[in-house]
């Protein structure tokens, strides 16, 4: 019995011995496998608000307008709308757009569709979910991350008002239908809904980026049944955890703490209406000059519904060591480069030998986006209100950062430094502007902060160092070490900062309360406009007054006036010269300490096809196809565990052990 | 560390040196101390010595004052403001170098630039440039903190509680039973955390969170062995002859626990360090310690070629403490105590 | 016996009773909801925010008198929570601890009980294996391999495992989970490989010193005398004996268990109660902390009275009244 | 005469003592007829319980035997193989301890372990095994036999376990017992009738017994001859009469002289001064020098031989030697 079960155990050890992390039956699955570093906050549309959380919900919820996918610079093209609408200017500046939905695209199927026909397993999408989507964006109990970037449609921050008067003058109002609560609201007047098909946005000025919020997940039509249905209680999920949407993927399983799986849609226009043809439901035809060469228009998927893919599966995985090795195995399709391994990957900035070798891809791209650290304008003593001395001293602070040293410890040189917020690609950039105080000057930046009146660094009021925090959202040691890498730089005009470490979402709670003095982050752009990033120093959307993403708090009456002016112009000279004049007030004001723009070098496998890398954080899922067959060969190659240290171990261990019990039963007789 | 905070050490380390002087005294007064002592260096004399370096350097990282050394220009202005004790000060100043350079290489890791002092780091530098090995001398005063520092907490409150509970009895007794049942029906590590959560994070409050953790088993085991010798029959006769309560705690009581106190003391010893490194990965721990240092490796393992120094420097400086404090531990307890302990461990 | 494990139990809800107020101590009166909201909102947050954050969590009732409504206190209301196991949200990010609980208990114990049996009967057989050969170099081998990898971190273990294992040897998967049948145990394999390794030199030096102690009594000689081989010896009458001595153990181990799974789990992304309470600290969720310490604890009394009746079964000189 | 039930030829058993090891037991010989009781009598720490470990090689480690041999029934124990050895014991020759109070195991019932001394040297089933259970047990005069056999040794008296091991012992009628100090441990009352449970079943069942003991009282009622052991080494041998009576070594004569009720009357009750020395620090010449008061020159060279005094009487001493030669 003993023996048998001994035998049993070692039989399936035997068999254990994988690395695959798979069940094996899903080996000739179309699956896409990513990684997610920390699990989704949420997976409401309306508020989620971040790149990873978009790449879900940016699949399941089905926009009007979407980006084509490999035109640059960027296009809009249709998505469930019939087409991209045009501004219809009104009298007294107003502007309107008119949407027409697609007539007949379907939600996915959801228990919570009952609630409106009892027998329904799904609904058609109308207009009123969009016009419903835009007033959960404007409820101000939701606290929507954008309610300040729809402010310009009609009405809209009155509606916020009266939903928020109504609750508490009420509170068996709250109670009610949330469909019901807008309703009795009035809706938001420049939100009309005009039959089952159509809505109509008008805006009481102009504000052409407007149509970029309709590629988001944002302004995605959402059921109301859905919303009610999934309200957390007695055992029900959260309606962030259990989203519905009408796109190709809907969400079929969902453990928080450790995996989330996306099955195809079956209801998606894609599929189930090919003979509409809408071009964000096929693969495009045309690109840019490069894409033909590298694989993204073959004939084989051109003008083929949309997705190819069977599912997508998200594991949690918090370390991004393990990530990449399961990467480096085949178990993940795409991965970044881990900076550890940058020099094996890399070799002279193309794919080293080995890995090109392994059937991998490298897609580089300057991504979009700004890393910067930042002040908040609001502190008394980095901030504003410190008059010139707050000035000097954050002139002083910008100028011992260096962004180039940076990038060589941390990111294998990866990485453009920063001059401004905007990065290349974008209107507005400019590759020969220097920006006077990112430029590592010491002996300069000691003269300002003895100008500033901290001589030496040395608080005049206490007498020692300068005591200032640097408010960060990553407790991890590595992202410690990062910080560490300023801090340092800083110590060197003798300043005393401490590192106050949280995770990501007490950061992000902590910037919500405007509780912090330095901090660090990025912008990635939600589309290809100068304005995605001078907005985030505009006053009026400053985090302390309106929760916007101004989070330096930065508020410069000249600069929000140029800000309104350049927004609404067109590119050309006009509006470069508006970019100049903003770019040196953030010159001399030093609400940022610019760091650098990202350059992405992303890895792919040789299976992954259709890959292009996109810099907004567009969700990719749609287009990718799997050759799934040369994944399971390529991994079975790749992954034959090393067996002989087990049988060396075993015949050590034997050969340390059988002398002594031979001498010792010998010894016995 | 405040600057304040430089003072208290050095007081802190004052007090334990006056400390261990006293024992000495004692043990060379006391004939069964002397011939343990002489027993237990007979047994393991390379554990001790062990153990001994790094009690010294420990000692020599807690005096620390402000001042002394210049910096280059473009170097760290505020490492100057700061206190650096003797073993910070077997280093120059402006030691650091830009980032990683292999143990005792004249260039860097990464890109091959020129070291500022080339072939002196004798086991390399970490991500940040600083020395490995001056991190991980620095490491040893906190491991020694840990260890030692929350013993001393321990060791007189446990004692005091324990005595009067195994002696005294009754209403003392169900208390302090009680007490210490609601702490040891709280997971070790859980109860940590929550302490460390409540108090806030900081060297001190980890020494105390440590200190009530290891409090309870300390206090459990002096209440039983009070309780048998609170039986004995000189006890019990000297109590008929109305020696006072006081009198006979100090004179009967007290110098018969003592060897358990030690057996004990050296027992959890490596615990405690070992759970600090737990701590660390938490971001609870203290800075600087070697569990943090740990920490901060396990990314390097993942580099190709591989950055072993930094681990390696941490893990061996902690597995050799440990490993020397298991082994005086193991003696300790077999020339004090022979039986007792052993089937409590 | 029904008696005493009736009593034995009350005095174990006592002792959680304790606990629960040692909690509310900790966490509402040595640390107040300002300092909880000041930790969690950050230090240099305006008043005002702070107020907010603690009436959201509702930390906004007096703490242990209110002379209108007795029962609305904070006192209150944590007892209520903790014994009706309903825990309300996360100071974190607002989810249901209770479901968080309920979710993280798999994972948990799917790596808990194995790597506390095979820990059980691996030590046990090794320590048997040590004792029988005791006096030979093979026992002072092992005692030193005890001491040695009783000296290594267990951070060291789990890293060490991660790569050698996981990366180099490419065994097992280097991390992650999934509850499937068909794969949970590849899953499971390294953790409990790094959890045998780094738990069983103290367990294997303990159970050796008891079987050699056992096997120097009296009674083992009796047997040998009447004729025992020494297998029998071992299984039938030292075995027997030491199984008091073992059970002692176990229940030491035993938040070790949760100590080990802590870092394990977080290490291999294994989405237990490990994992949550790791979570728990970096995130400065207190609610949820506090009910992990509860329900720690309510474990662990729960074994603690296990194991005092179970004593009755391997010695029948244990008599409960 | 037929082959004898045990034959014991210079033993030697040695246990490590600082850098080397010493022999506890250094060179005994002596043999023991069926039927017959020998004492085996000394002081403490004389080596007389490591010669009756040694006899069914129980010594414990790190004792180990270096050389001589044992003959039990014809076979030599120290080459037997361990399983044939396994029969030996409890079989052949079985053995009662000093301590009845640590020599059952307690978590099993004392029917349970005599059951399986029982069972490991004959096939029978559970309830075969329980009947003979019960019927030693009524042999040893356990009262109630049936009930007790359910009892754990903590619920037994120590007399009660003493029995209950002389029932184990005697399970399966063995040729010889070894009886190491059987009633040291017991209160007087009980001695008493454990002896005569001891001396009623010899009679009864012919066994051999190698009686252990310093008490010679015990001697005085149960045995037959008289083996005498000091530091390691048998000193003199005899019937009981010829020890007891005409005890002509100076080490046996200290011994009755220190026994109250077997001195002479009229005379101080004396000890012998000194302690047995360690086996490290025995003296090369005859073991009993350091304390000898009647000691030669030479006592402290010369290890004596056997001086036979009477049949069956032997002494090894010097003295005694040197007188008879007188």
């Amino acid at each position: 019995m003993a023996r048998f079960a001994a035998l049993a155990l070692g039989l399936s050890l035997l068999a254990a011995c994988t690395n695959n992390p798979y069940p094996d039956a899903d080996q000739g699955l179309k699956i896409l496998y990513r990684p997610l570093a920390e699990p989704p906050r949420t997976l409401d549309p309306a508020v989620s608000y971040n790149a990873a959380e978009h790449q879900i919900t940016g699949v399941v919820y089905a926009t009007l307008l979407d980006y084509h996918y490999l035109a640059r610079p960027y296009r809009l093209i249709p998505g469930l709308a019939r087409e991209v609408p045009h501004a219809r200017r009104l009298p007294d500046g107003r502007v309107a757009y008119r949407f027409r939905l697609r007539e007949g695209a379907l939600y996915q199927d959801d228990p919570a569709f009952a609630l409106g026909d009892a027998s329904a397993l799904t609904r058609e999408v109308v207009a009123g979910d969009v016009a419903f989507q835009l007033m959960r964006i404007a409820d101000p109990s939701l606290a929507s991350p954008v309610i300040a970037t729809f402010a310009k449609i009609e009405g809209w921050d009155a509606f916020s008002q009266r939903l928020a008067a109504l609750r508490e003058a009420d509170p068996a109002f709250g109670q009610q239908r949330i469909d019901a609560q807008y309703a009795a609201a009035g809706g938001i007047p420049g939100v009309k809904v005009a039959g089952r098909y159509q809505v109509e946005i008008v805006l009481s000025e102009p504000y052409p980026q407007l149509l970029y919020w309709f590629t988001m997940p944002f302004t995605a039509p959402v059921p109301w049944e859905a919303v009610e249905r999934w309200d957390g209680e007695e055992g029900r999920d959260f309606f962030k955890d259990h989203p519905v949407g009408a796109g190709p993927f809907f969400v079929t399983r969902f453990d928080r703490q450790s995996r989330i799986v996306l099955d195809r849609n079956p209801n998606y226009y894609g599929l189930r209406h090919p003979e509409w043809g809408a071009p964000a439901a096929v693969y495009p035809s045309e690109g840019e000059p490069g894409d033909a060469p590298l694989g993204r228009l073959d004939p084989a998927y051109v003008g083929r519904p949309l997705p190819f893919l069977d599912r997508v599966e998200y594991r949690i995985e918090k370390e991004d060591i393990p990530t990449f090795n399961k990467f480096l195995q085949g178990y993940y399709d795409a991965s970044g480069i881990l900076q550890e391994s940058f020099d094996k990957m890399v070799h002279e900035g193309a794919l080293s030998e080995e890995m090109a070798r392994n059937g991998m891809q490298l897609e580089k791209s300057v991504d979009p986006d700004v890393y910067y650290i930042g002040f908040n304008m609001d502190d008394g003593v980095v901030g504003s209100s410190a008059g010139e001395q707050g000035r000097k001293l954050r002139q002083a602070m910008s100028l011992v950062v260096d962004s180039r040293e940076f990038a060589r410890v941390f990111n294998n040189g990866r990485g453009v430094p920063a001059q401004s917020p905007l990065p290349p690609g974008i209107f507005g950039y400019e590759a020969d502007y220097v920006n006077p105080y990112r430029q590592v000057d010491l002996a300069r930046a000691k003269e300002l902060l003895a100008a500033a009146g901290y001589a030496g660094g040395t608080d005049p009021k206490t007498g020692k160092p300068l005591h200032l925090s640097f408010d960060l959202g990553d407790t991890s040691t590595r992202g410690r070490v990062r910080f560490q890498f300023f801090v340092n730089q800083w110590s060197r005009l003798g300043l005393d900062v401490e590192i106050a470490a949280t995770n990501y979402n007490q950061f992000q709670e902590k910037i919500r309360k405007n509780a912090y003095q330095i901090f660090m982050w990025g912008w990635i752009a939600d589309y290809p406009d100068p304005e995605n990033f001078l907005f985030l120093l505009w006053g009026q959307l400053a985090q302390s007054k309106r929760h916007g993403p101004n989070t330096a708090n930065f508020a410069n009456p000249r600069y929000d006036e140029l800000f309104l002016r350049m927004k609404v112009a067109e590119n050309g000279e006009a509006r470069l010269a508006l970019i100049r004049e903003m770019r040196a007030i953030l010159e001399r004001e030093r609400p940022w300490i610019e760091l650098f723009h990202r350059e992405n070098y992303t890895l792919f496998h040789g299976w992954v096809r259709n890959v292009k890398p996109a810099g907004l954080s567009l969700p990719t899922a749609r287009y990718v196809d799997i050759d799934p067959e040369l994944r399971s060969r390529r991994r079975a190659g790749w992954n034959q565990p090393v067996r002989w240290p087990a049988v060396a171990l075993a015949a050590g261990t034997l050969a340390l052990v059988v002398p002594g019990i031979v001498t010792f039963l010998r010894e016995r007789q | 560390m405040s600057v304040e905070g430089h003072v208290l050490a050095n007081a802190v380390i004052a007090l334990l040196l006056a400390a261990c002087a006293g024992l000495a005294v004692v043990i060379h007064r006391s004939e069964l101390w002397r011939a343990a002592a002489v027993e237990l260096w007979r047994r393991r004399p390379i554990a001790l010595l062990v153990v001994a370096v790094y009690l010294v350097i420990a000692a020599l990282d807690s005096i620390s004052w402000v001042g002394g050394g210049e910096v280059g220009e473009g170097g760290d202005v505020l490492a100057m403001h700061q206190p650096r004790s003797l073993i910070d000060r077997l280093f120059p100043l402006d030691f650091d170098e830009k980032s990683y350079s292999a143990p005792l290489a004249s260039v860097e890791f990464y890109g091959g630039d020129p070291l500022d002092h080339p072939g002196r780091h004798l086991l390399g530098t970490d991500i940040l440039g600083r020395d490995v090995l001056h991190v991980m001398l620095d490491g040893t005063r906190i491991a020694l903190l840990v260890g030692g520092f929350t013993s001393l907490l321990v060791i007189p409150l446990a004692l005091l509680v324990g005595v009067s509970a195994g002696y005294f009895g009754k209403r003392i007794d169900d208390v302090a039973f009680f007490v210490m049942s609601v702490l040891m029906s709280i997971p070790d590590l859980l109860l940590l955390i929550a302490l460390i959560m409540a108090m806030g994070r900081g060297p001190l409050q980890v020494c105390i969170a440590m200190g009530v953790t290891s409090w309870v088993g300390f206090c459990r085991i002096v209440r039983g062995e009070t309780f048998k010798l609170r039986e004995l029959d000189y006890v019990e006769a000297a109590r008929a002859l109305g020696v006072s309560d006081l009198k006979l705690i100090w004179r009967h009581i007290l110098p018969n626990l003592m060897h358990l106190v030690v057996i004990t003391f050296v027992l959890t010893f490596s615990g405690l360090v070992l759970s600090e490194a737990i701590l660390s990965y938490l971001g609870i721990g203290i800075d600087g310690s070697w569990g943090q240092m740990i920490d901060q490796a396990r990314d390097e393992l993942a580099r190709d070629p591989i950055i072993w120094w930094n681990l390696a420097a941490a893990s061996a400086a902690l597995f050799g403490l440990i490993l020397a404090v298991n082994f005086v531990g193991d003696a300790v307890r077999d020339v004090l105590d022979p039986r007792t302990l052993r089937e409590r461990q | 016996m029904l008696a005493y494990i009736v009593r034995r139990t009350a005095y174990g809800f006592v002792t959680l009773i304790g606990v629960l107020l040692l909690l509310f101590v900790l966490f509402f009166l040595y640390a107040s909801p300002h300092e909880m909201a000041r930790r969690a909102v950050g230090e240099k947050a305006p008043p005002e925010v702070l107020e907010q954050w603690i009436v959201n969590h509702g930390y906004d009732k007096p703490k242990v008198w209110n002379p209108e409504h007795p029962f609305d206190t904070l006192l209150v209301e944590h007892f209520r929570r903790a014994l009706s196991f309903d825990f309300g949200r996360g100071d974190a990010d607002g989810t249901p601890i209770t479901q968080r609980l309920r979710e993280g208990m798999g994972p948990s114990l799917a790596l808990a009980v194995p790597s506390f049996v095979f820990g059980l009967l691996f030590s046990v057989a090794l320590a048997l294996f040590v004792a029988y050969f005791r006096e030979t170099y093979i026992d002072r081998m092992g005692v030193i391999v005890c001491v040695l990898t009783m000296s290594i971190s267990t951070l060291l273990y789990i890293i060490g495992g991660q790569f050698l294992i996981g990366k180099l040897l490419r065994w097992f998967p280097i991390s992650g989970f999934d509850a499937s049948p068909s794969v949970i145990v590849r899953f499971l394999m390294l953790p409990l490989v790094v959890s045998l390794a780094s738990g069983v030199g103290g367990s294997v030096r303990f159970y050796r010193t008891v079987f050699i102690e056992e096997g120097g009594r009296d009674y083992v000689r009796t047997a040998r005398a009447k004729g025992c081989g020494d297998l029998r010896v071992m299984t039938h009458h030292v075995l027997r004996n030491a199984l008091i001595p073992i059970l002692t153990r176990t229940v030491v181990v035993i938040p070790f268990l949760f100590t080990g799974s802590l870092l394990l789990e977080s290490f291999f992304g294994i989405p237990g109660l490990g994992s949550l309470t790791v979570d728990a600290v970096q995130g400065n969720d207190f609610a949820t902390l506090r009910a992990l310490v509860f329900i720690g604890s309510l474990l662990f009394i729960g074994a603690q009275i296990a194991t005092d009746v179970s004593y009755s079964l391997v010695d029948p000189r244990v008599r409960f009244e | 005469m037929s082959e004898p039930v045990l034959r014991v030829h210079e033993l030697v058993t040695s246990f490590p003592a600082g850098r080397g090891r010493a022999a506890a037991v250094d060179g005994v010989s002596f043999q023991l007829a069926e039927g017959e009781v020998l004492a085996l009598v000394g002081e403490s720490g004389c080596g007389k319980s490591v010669t009756a470990l040694s006899l069914l090689r129980l010594v414990p480690k790190p004792g180990r035997i270096e050389s001589g041999s044992i003959r039990i029934a014809g076979r030599e124990v120290l080459t037997l193989h361990v399983s044939e050895l396994r029969s030996v014991r409890g079989k052949e020759a079985a053995m009662i301890f000093q301590e009845p109070m640590t020599s059952l195991s307690p978590v099993l019932t004392v029917g349970a372990q005599v059951a399986e001394a029982l069972r490991l040297h004959e096939p029978m089933s559970a309830a075969q095994a329980r009947r003979r259970s019960v019927a030693l047990f009524e042999q040893v005069r356990i009262p109630d036999p049936d009930a007790r056999f359910d009892s754990f040794p903590h619920q037994l008296s120590g007399g009660l376990k003493q029995r209950v091991m002389i029932a184990m012992a005697l399970a399966l009628k063995p040729r010889l017992l070894v009886a190491d100090e059987p009633t040291t441990a017991l209160d007087v009352t009980i001695q008493a009738q454990i002896l005569e449970l001891l001396r009623d079943l010899q009679r009864e069942l012919g066994t051999a017994i190698l009686l252990i003991t310093h008490d010679l009282g015990v001697v005085n009622e149960l045995a037959d001859r008289i083996a005498v052991m000091y530091a390691g080494r048998l000193v003199e041998e005899g019937t009981r009469v010829q020890v007891l009576g005409e005890a002509r070594h100076p080490y046996t004569q200290g011994l009755l002289r220190a026994v109250p009720s077997l001195g002479r009357r009229g005379e101080r009750l004396a000890e012998i001064p000194g302690v047995v020395p360690r086996p490290s620090e025995r003296p090369p010449g005859c073991r009993f020098a350091t304390r000898c008061p009647v000691r030669l020159p030479r006592c402290a060279s010369d290890p004596p031989g056997d001086t036979p005094l009477a049949p069956g009487h032997v002494a090894r001493c010097h003295v005694v030697a040197q007188e008879l030669a007188r």
